[in-house]
């Protein structure tokens, strides 16, 4: 069996480029990999009443939260029987345009790594505990609701 | 005495990310009871009471040294 | 309607990494942006019969591949209602562990970016006429087969 | 005399990108007919026979001025 690295995946602040662009280096000496699947989340200005999303701020249950991401990439892990899987998620205040979420999934063939992506981003959103505070430009605040189609 | 973590919306319910809760209570259904008499907004609003990161059933003890959370709907990602 | 930009979609040698990083940043300014999925190609050094995979040298039918891309890529843009979409295919030979294919998709929520992304992997596998020789260690080659699940 | 694009695993059977074909032939049936008695190897390979980038009709005719290309199963990416 893989193991399955136990990493902090909370970041202060945006998922910064040079982090992305550095973790998809290491992977091109892992050349069993034949597919990478990446999700990034982005925070995005939704208008609503005339005013508009500068940031979200993040919280998260952090001890509750790396357990239970522990245990549902383990399960991504080994159904999709994947060669590499990575997770981060931003704690803070993110502004408009900065990246909040960065999932990373390899495999031999491109169908796990795209489906276990996938699978991944939406656990993410429905069973860990992280909210999400939308700052408006007049400094008030709603809190974001995901959505599931 | 318990503590209490607050998350999400709830935050501005309570305005605060860990309340002191004083009273005596044994179950997840006493306490919310006793959070919906000191709190009449949580009565329409949704959440979940984890005890120690897990679910537990409404009538199970609460340990004395148990860790508490109130959890609105998560909005990650 | 949004513009689909008509750019060469095929790199001499492998995909970089600074241009991946490149692009994913040239994006945070497009704040509709939600969510971005990435399908990196990498080469895998397979192995066979005692031999192993060291490079694919990728050649095209160059434009009748541009033409088809354009139209599925216009078909899958409309569908998915898509805010960016980029393609990228390595032509010549890349090694083992380079990056040979960049698929980039853009929408305002996750599903659409995520299916968009999927959709545009399988049908260049399918619809564009490229292909690839691997070549071994030992000089010998074999063509690379496509395999759909 | 028509120059016909070759490619993937055919340019081994060919051993060129580019094939010249000498004889005189109207239609993409004819055209196969004819390379399968040059090349044997034909018959057993899998490839389509596309005219100025289009699948076309077996019977229909090739312009003098068409570009023909042999295309087998695509592996890209």
């Amino acid at each position: 069996m893989k193991t399955i690295k136990i990493k902090n995946p909370f970041v202060d602040g945006p998922v910064s480029l040079g982090f992305i662009a550095e973790s998809i280096q290491k992977h091109s000496s892992k050349t069993q990999i034949g597919g990478h699947s990446i999700f990034l989340g982005q925070v995005r200005n939704d208008k609503k009443e005339g005013k508009e999303v500068t940031a979200i701020e993040f919280t998260a249950y952090q001890e509750m939260a790396i357990q239970k991401l522990v245990q549902i990439r383990e399960e991504i892990f080994v159904k999709y029987n994947l060669e590499c899987m990575h997770v981060y998620h931003s704690l803070g205040k993110i502004k408009k345009g900065g990246i909040c979420l960065f999932v990373f999934t390899s495999s031999k063939h491109r169908k796990p790594a795209i489906k276990a992506c996938d699978e991944m981003v939406e656990r993410i959103k429905k069973e860990i505990p992280i909210w999400g505070k939308e700052i408006y430009n007049d400094d008030t605040h709603t809190w974001k609701e995901n959505i599931y189609e | 005495m318990k503590k209490i973590k607050i998350f999400g919306n709830l935050t501005d319910v309570f305005k605060t990310n860990e309340y002191v809760f004083k009273e005596e209570i044994n179950t997840v259904s006493e306490l919310k009871e006793k959070l919906v008499i000191q709190f009449p907004e949580l009565a329409s609003s949704k959440f979940l009471i984890v005890v120690n990161n897990e679910y537990i059933n409404d009538k199970k003890i609460i340990e004395s040294d148990a860790e508490i959370a109130l959890l609105p709907p998560y909005s990650g990602g």
